[in-house]
């Protein structure tokens, strides 16, 4: 892949010229700019890369078109890109990007990484990023030949392609039990699962649209979860809270009770804490289980004892009908043994299921649990509804009872789903 | 744009010539209250006036005859005046404590009215037409109320609540009762049935305009322009029973009642807010609706057990949470609670914070 | 009036026969049907009325039809009500309510209230409803010679008639400085001067809708302005809250601290309220005027000195896009010399001029702003836009800035009113 | 639905394999952690076991050369392991506290990293591709990041904030970045510019479909069926854009950038929130977008000031109320700051409550 530029009209603008990047120099923040001009000592492509991006920075202008690219028996993990400017920079005519799943909780070895990076630098531009925000590892710079080669070594070496398109997208989980005291269950394990257990459907693009799962050990959401994928799975507990009343005795010492009050009791969004004395109450009934009091007093604090998760769905950002927010699908379910992961399992087979059967074209679990309702979502998985499922009940008094409306008129049919779906308001 | 009054734009009469003398009096310069006992208040001006105030709970709908008796007793006490609440019952002031327990006797005895409705209790209940007067009715609001009251009157007449409870009623999907920490709708489980044979469709494309989710479609019947109603979108809101009385929403037969709680206008504490679903299916059951007042008596026993002082109806479920709500009434949650209207995605529970 | 029943074959259905109603005669409730019983023994309409109130019981059914009359000069303030049992009930074959304006406050004397009684007992079935839940007087039971002669008379009489249709609707405030030391400004004035100024618009319905203001004096509330009216007025207050720290310490004294932190404290929904020994701080600069805690300490506590009035907008009931509520227009606003209220009906015009020349027919002007957009709509009235008026800023990041997009495309339209109006979510 | 691993599908590498011994030894079985200083964590297992790790900020776009410094510091003092946090930092970790100044030494001097980014400071800012790899940027991402990075990187390396801040920037209006404390986007002014002779539409069904507010038409342009759009309908969102690259959306004239701010997803107190407007039509302004900087210190120093201990920026600005931020920020509050999108309503000030 070290092939120079060849020929053709641009060829001095694959010098490296950059005097817009190189303001990015400066400062102390690490350069990005700094660290590819030095690579582009080795990788001329990576020179016209950067001689392009100046290009993009004089004309506020970019230069990138692109679409999915296949690699024999895939259908997503790889982002083609192509340059625009192509007679300029003929390197960067095919300048693809592989996106590669990372292990669970972005753990590496040395030796690992350094397998990965080797692979990719011999058959690419050998860029990485480290990782994208879906929480893929992107390796930046292929053409056709680079990315079909780099795929099969990558593959040969025990890693495999990410998913793009209209597919399950690559897991990512917090650190959970690997180093955290809150997490409340083993956030790796169930993200390494679930990710070999659907592998086909993060490299086959059959859904109605992307489908992301996040996983965070527990409230804090530190995975990101719970506004930017369509299905949260987030640990929580049953119980009471576990209380080290001589810990929150030490915490009084060290902090004063004022700041208790100030910061853990009045901060309580249900407000169940309370001091008698030296010793910290929680009123568990009225616990939402939202981590502030134990993120306070990790020490004092801990989760209780019988854990699982919650399971919500339905976060995407804000194209076509604004943003969404993920919402509670199963307010409590534990998650350690194989019956749990099974059950697991079958309920995102039933949530699939019920949204390919019934989803549009491009229509995320969101937008589409928008849009038959999630009354009738929640009927369709096989679900029993569950007031903790809604912040509330509904204001709205038009309501279609199936059971309170047995067909009056002749030919009466049956919606599918059965739900109310409202017309435009404006009636020009 | 003209705001002269034309000829018979005579307004609205002088309310200062309407007055309780003490009220009058002291227009604007009050201190404080004191609720002396259930349904009187005394009110006490800067300079130190009180006049006090007893407040009769009224069916609302009177003839000349019960008006005769209020006028009768305003004169005997009240110096010839008198008001009506915002929840239609009569307050007769009187600026002397000695008269309030004569006043409240013939209250009783020669009006039949009770006295309470004051601070935590449960007031007066804001009802509509029904059946008595309104041309969409799907059940009665006089009887309704009447019926509710008859059960509720303990309440009317102590103040044991944590708060003050309203309670409303609607007599059809229009719902001219408004929000309230209690109310009862009805509901219809149809779409409109179209009487072509008598069709009195004044304004066919208000008509067809008026479906919120475009369920009314133009179509010629027998040669005359008319409409046609698509049963998968409607929603049976009744909307063009407003409009098209030819347009029929109720159903004898499946119409039923459901109870709504939560709704609050005050700008208290957590301000303003609308009613949600509590209960559904309940039946039209004239002329006592004995399972609406026993629905409406599980609401109020759990919010009088567990609501905090000052808590409202709602403010009480929102701390304890749906979920408690649902198990403390022994209510169901159904599918249907979840809202599936506009701002539906508003209404889920968009966080992992549940009691588990 | 007090004509009999003329013959017709339902002849003995107008003698009084009603059991289930009778069912409403027991209980401690006054019951409307004892006493509209006994005056049927005078107005035999009523027994009609009570016959056929009898039949909609036991058939769940109902008789009424009707639309609204007009009284020469007049657009509004008779609802018509036709009985589909004329023949049985002849005397229901016109029975329509007029509503009439009722005094500010629903203050009375015996003297006015006998006269507007006997008026209608006069010309029709003399049946008052006391009031209607808009504020009207609500007379039940006219003819269509009635309904014209009662109006004459009760108009020659110093009363006039309420609202119906797309007009003004009768306005209703609290009893506000009265009787009730809450109160921030003359509701009963505002009420009745907004109601002459405007009784034209009152009158004539040629609103694009029904318009409903309501008056109250603090956000208590008590008016029902906020939830169910088309523009709340309601009463506040700039600058300090009026602490009165004697009263406070006897407060104190009898109700104690706990009842303190836990009724005022912890309520207030800004935490603004402390407690320095037995002196009460607000921090006013946080103070919402919510009132609460004046209502739990209503001797010690009380609005500020300089007194206003908040403006809001949009309140309605479900019809169509559902529930709207009331929304901040004006967060505050004195109201008390005649500028003010020179101010105030300036405010009005304008709205109903932007809401009648924009808006669709029937839409109301909750459904209005809901459809182009509060932005818009303020800018339409000529306001300033304020952060008060919202509960936060916007999150959707697709917006038409008309100062950075001047037209790029020849013949670049631009839409008025200048908003992004939602198309349906379904596309099917 | 089928489960089995079809030839190819191998999946993920074992994590277990990856892991620090440290954390392998304990994993499951921590019982607290603390910030010893900025940038370094002391994890304390239920045995008394610790582990430290330092968090470095790194420019996510890497090269190898780079990725070897970083191995080379992980073998040297982790026993060859390492891993990345959700926001791009390079965590490493050793099991003696007398390793952790050496560490940081060599990852200052030989890696060029600095290092924080823990408690209540600014962490690395969530980037995306822009110029250097997207095809739809209108601005760029680690240029934006490194510039506002350069200006930040004190409050990375200290923690004096009131709780964590999140910032993200996303390049075009598809908002990859997602919501955070902190949220700097691009926005659009124009409708699609459609290039009839270059047009590259794959599917002119979806790209139809794909338009939120309907505003693209199917249009025969030259014989061969095209799209047309509706000026008036088009909100400028790029949504067509993504799904055809000759629905041109971007403009390097006038394109801008806005702030939000308030976004969280965390479950804590009040839950998750989605971020608001809070200052837009900031200039384009490559390579280092300092007015883009100083309107962030300007949200910064007012939350720094006034954020109470625990109160994440949304929260602050919940607690002060948006026309008091407005106020400590300098920006100006425009009709173009009231919600105009779906479920506005919800937005408004629907209680007389306000700050006066
Ligand atoms: C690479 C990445 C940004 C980065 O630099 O990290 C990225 C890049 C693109 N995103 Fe994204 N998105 C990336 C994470 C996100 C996230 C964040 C997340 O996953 O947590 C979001 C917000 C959350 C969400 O899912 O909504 C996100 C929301 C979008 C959307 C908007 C979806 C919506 O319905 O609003 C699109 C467009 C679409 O789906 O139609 C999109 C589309 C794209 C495309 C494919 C543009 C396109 O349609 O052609 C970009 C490809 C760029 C490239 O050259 O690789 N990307 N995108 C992220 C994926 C890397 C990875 O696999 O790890
Ligand atoms: C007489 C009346 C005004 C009128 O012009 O007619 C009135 C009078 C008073 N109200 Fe009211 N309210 C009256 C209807 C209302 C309404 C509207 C309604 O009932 O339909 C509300 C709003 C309800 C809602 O939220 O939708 C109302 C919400 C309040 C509140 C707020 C309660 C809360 O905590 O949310 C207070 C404050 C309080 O309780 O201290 C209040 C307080 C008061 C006070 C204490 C004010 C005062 O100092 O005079 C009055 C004595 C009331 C008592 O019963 O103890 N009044 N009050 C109305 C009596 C109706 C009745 O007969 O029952
Ligand atoms: C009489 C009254 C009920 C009562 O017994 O007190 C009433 C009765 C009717 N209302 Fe109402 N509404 C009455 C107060 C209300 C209220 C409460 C209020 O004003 O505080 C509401 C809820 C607030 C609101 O304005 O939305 C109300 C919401 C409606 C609606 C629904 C509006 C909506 O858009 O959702 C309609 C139908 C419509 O406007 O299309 C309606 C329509 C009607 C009609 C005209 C039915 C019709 O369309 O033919 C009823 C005439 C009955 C009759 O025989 O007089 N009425 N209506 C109230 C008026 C009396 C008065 O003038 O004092
Ligand atoms: C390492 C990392 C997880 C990972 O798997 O990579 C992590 C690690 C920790 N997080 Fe986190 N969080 C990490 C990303 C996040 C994110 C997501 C993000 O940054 O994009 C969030 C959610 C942000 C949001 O709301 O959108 C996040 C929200 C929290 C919170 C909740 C803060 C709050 O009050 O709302 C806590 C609790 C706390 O601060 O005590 C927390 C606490 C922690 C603790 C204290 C948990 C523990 O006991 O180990 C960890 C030490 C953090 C420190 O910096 O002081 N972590 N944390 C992530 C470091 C990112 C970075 O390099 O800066
Ligand atoms: S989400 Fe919870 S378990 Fe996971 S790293 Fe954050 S604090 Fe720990
Ligand atoms: S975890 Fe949250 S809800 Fe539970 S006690 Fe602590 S602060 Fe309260
Ligand atoms: S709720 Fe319906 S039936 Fe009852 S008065 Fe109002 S419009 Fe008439
Ligand atoms: S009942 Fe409502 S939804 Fe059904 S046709 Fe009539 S207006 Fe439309
Ligand atoms: S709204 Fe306020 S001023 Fe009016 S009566 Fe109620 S408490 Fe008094
Ligand atoms: S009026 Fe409301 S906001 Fe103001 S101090 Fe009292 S409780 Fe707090
Ligand atoms: S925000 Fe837009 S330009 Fe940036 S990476 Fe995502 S899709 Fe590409
Ligand atoms: S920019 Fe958005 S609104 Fe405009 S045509 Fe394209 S998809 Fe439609």
């Amino acid at each position: 892949m070290d092939k120079k530029k060849e020929g053709g009209k641009g060829s001095d603008k694959t010098k490296l010229n950059t005097p817009l990047l190189d303001e990015l120099e400066k400062g102390p923040w690490p350069s990005f700019v700094t660290d590819l001009k030095q690579w582009s000592e080795q990788k001329p492509q990576v020179a016209q890369l950067l001689n392009q991006l100046e290009d993009s920075y004089e004309n506020r202008w970019n230069y990138w078109t692109g679409t999915v690219l296949n690699v024999t028996g895939y259908g997503g993990g790889i982002i083609a890109r192509l340059s625009d400017k192509a007679e300029e920079y003929p390197d960067l005519a095919e300048f693809h990007t592989i996106r590669i799943l990372p292990p669970a909780g972005f753990v590496y070895s040395t030796e690992r990484l350094r397998n990965l990076t080797e692979i990719c630098e011999r058959h690419g531009a050998g860029i990485l990023q480290l990782h994208g925000l879906t929480g893929d590892i992107l390796a930046l710079g292929f053409d056709n030949k680079g990315s079909r080669a780099a795929s099969e070594e990558l593959m040969a070496n025990g890693w495999d392609l990410g998913g793009s398109g209209a597919a399950l997208r690559s897991l990512q989980c917090c650190v959970g039990q690997a180093r955290c005291e809150m997490a409340c269950f083993d956030t790796m394990k169930t993200t390494r699962f679930l990710t070999n257990h659907y592998i086909s459907f993060l490299h086959r693009p059959e859904f109605m649209y992307k489908f992301k799962i996040k996983v965070s050990g527990c409230g804090n959401d530190c995975a990101n979860a719970m506004i930017s994928s369509d299905m949260p799975i987030m640990g929580t507990w049953r119980g009471p809270m576990q209380v080290d009343q001589a810990r929150v005795a030490e915490f009084i010492d060290e902090s004063g009770v004022e700041y208790l009050i100030d910061n853990v009791i009045t901060r309580c969004p249900t407000r169940c804490i309370s001091l008698k004395g030296k010793e910290l109450v929680v009123d568990n009934d009225d616990c939402v289980r939202c981590m502030h009091c134990i993120n306070v007093m990790h020490k004092a604090l801990k989760p209780g004892k019988e854990r699982g998760v919650t399971i919500c769905l339905g976060a995407k950002r804000t194209l076509k009908i604004g943003d969404t927010m993920s919402s509670v699908i199963v307010p409590f379910m534990p998650l350690e043994t194989e019956e749990d992961f099974e059950k697991l399992t079958d309920l995102i087979d039933r949530i699939w299921e019920f949204w390919n059967d019934n989803a549009m074209d491009h229509e995320r679990i969101g937008e589409f649990i928008s849009r038959v309702g999630l009354g009738t979502f929640v009927e369709g998985i096989g679900l029993e509804p569950d007031p903790r499922m809604v912040r509330e009940t509904r204001t709205s008094p038009f309501i279609k009872f199936e059971e309170l409306a047995p067909g009056r008129l002749e030919g009466e049919q049956k919606q599918e789903p059965a739900v109310w779906q409202r017309e435009p308001e404006s009636r020009e | 744009m003209s705001t002269k009054l034309a000829p018979r734009d005579q307004g609205v009469p002088d309310h200062t010539e309407l007055l309780h003398p003490g009220m009058a009096k002291n227009y604007g310069k009050w201190d404080y209250h004191e609720r002396i006992r259930p349904g009187v208040l005394r009110y006490v001006a800067e300079n130190g006036d009180s006049v006090y105030t007893v407040r009769a709970g009224s069916p609302r709908t009177m003839s000349p005859n019960t008006i005769e008796k209020i006028c009768d007793i305003a004169d005997r006490f009240c110096q010839g005046f008198l008001r009506f609440s915002m929840r239609t019952n009569v307050e007769f002031t009187v600026d002397k404590e000695e008269l309030v327990a004569p006043l409240i006797e013939a209250i009783k005895t020669e009006l039949g009215f009770p006295v309470g409705g004051t601070g935590p209790s449960i007031s007066n209940i804001s009802h509509t037409q029904g059946w008595l007067h309104c041309n969409l009715p799907g059940t009665d609001a006089a009887g309704t109320v009447k019926a509710l009251m008859d059960d509720l009157i303990d309440e009317f007449e102590n103040e044991r609540f944590p708060n003050r409870v309203k309670i409303t009623t609607s007599c059809c999907q229009i719902n001219c009762g408004r929000h309230a920490d209690i109310g009862i709708v009805v509901q219809h489980h149809h779409p409109p049935r179209i009487d072509y044979d008598n069709m009195q469709i004044c304004d066919l494309p208000k008509v067809v305009a008026i479906c919120p989710v475009a369920a009314i479609r133009p179509k010629v019947v027998g040669g005359t322009p008319s409409v046609e109603v698509v049963d998968e979108k409607c929603m049976y809101c009744g909307a063009c029973h407003g409009q098209c009385p030819s347009m029929e929403i109720r159903d004898a037969d499946t119409d039923t009642l459901s109870i709504w709680v939560g709704g609050k206008g005050a700008n208290t504490r957590g301000g303003p807010s609308l009613m949600k679903l509590a209960v559904w299916g309940l039946p039209n059951n004239p002329p006592r609706w004995p399972e609406v007042s026993d629905a409406v008596r599980k609401i109020l026993d759990a919010y009088k057990e567990g609501g905090k002082d000052w808590e409202r109806v709602g403010e009480w479920i929102e701390r304890i949470g749906w979920q408690r709500f649902f198990e403390k009434t022994g209510f169901t949650f159904t599918k249907y609670h979840i809202e599936d209207g506009p701002n539906a995605m508003w209404t889920y529970n968009r966080s992992t914070q549940v009691r588990i």
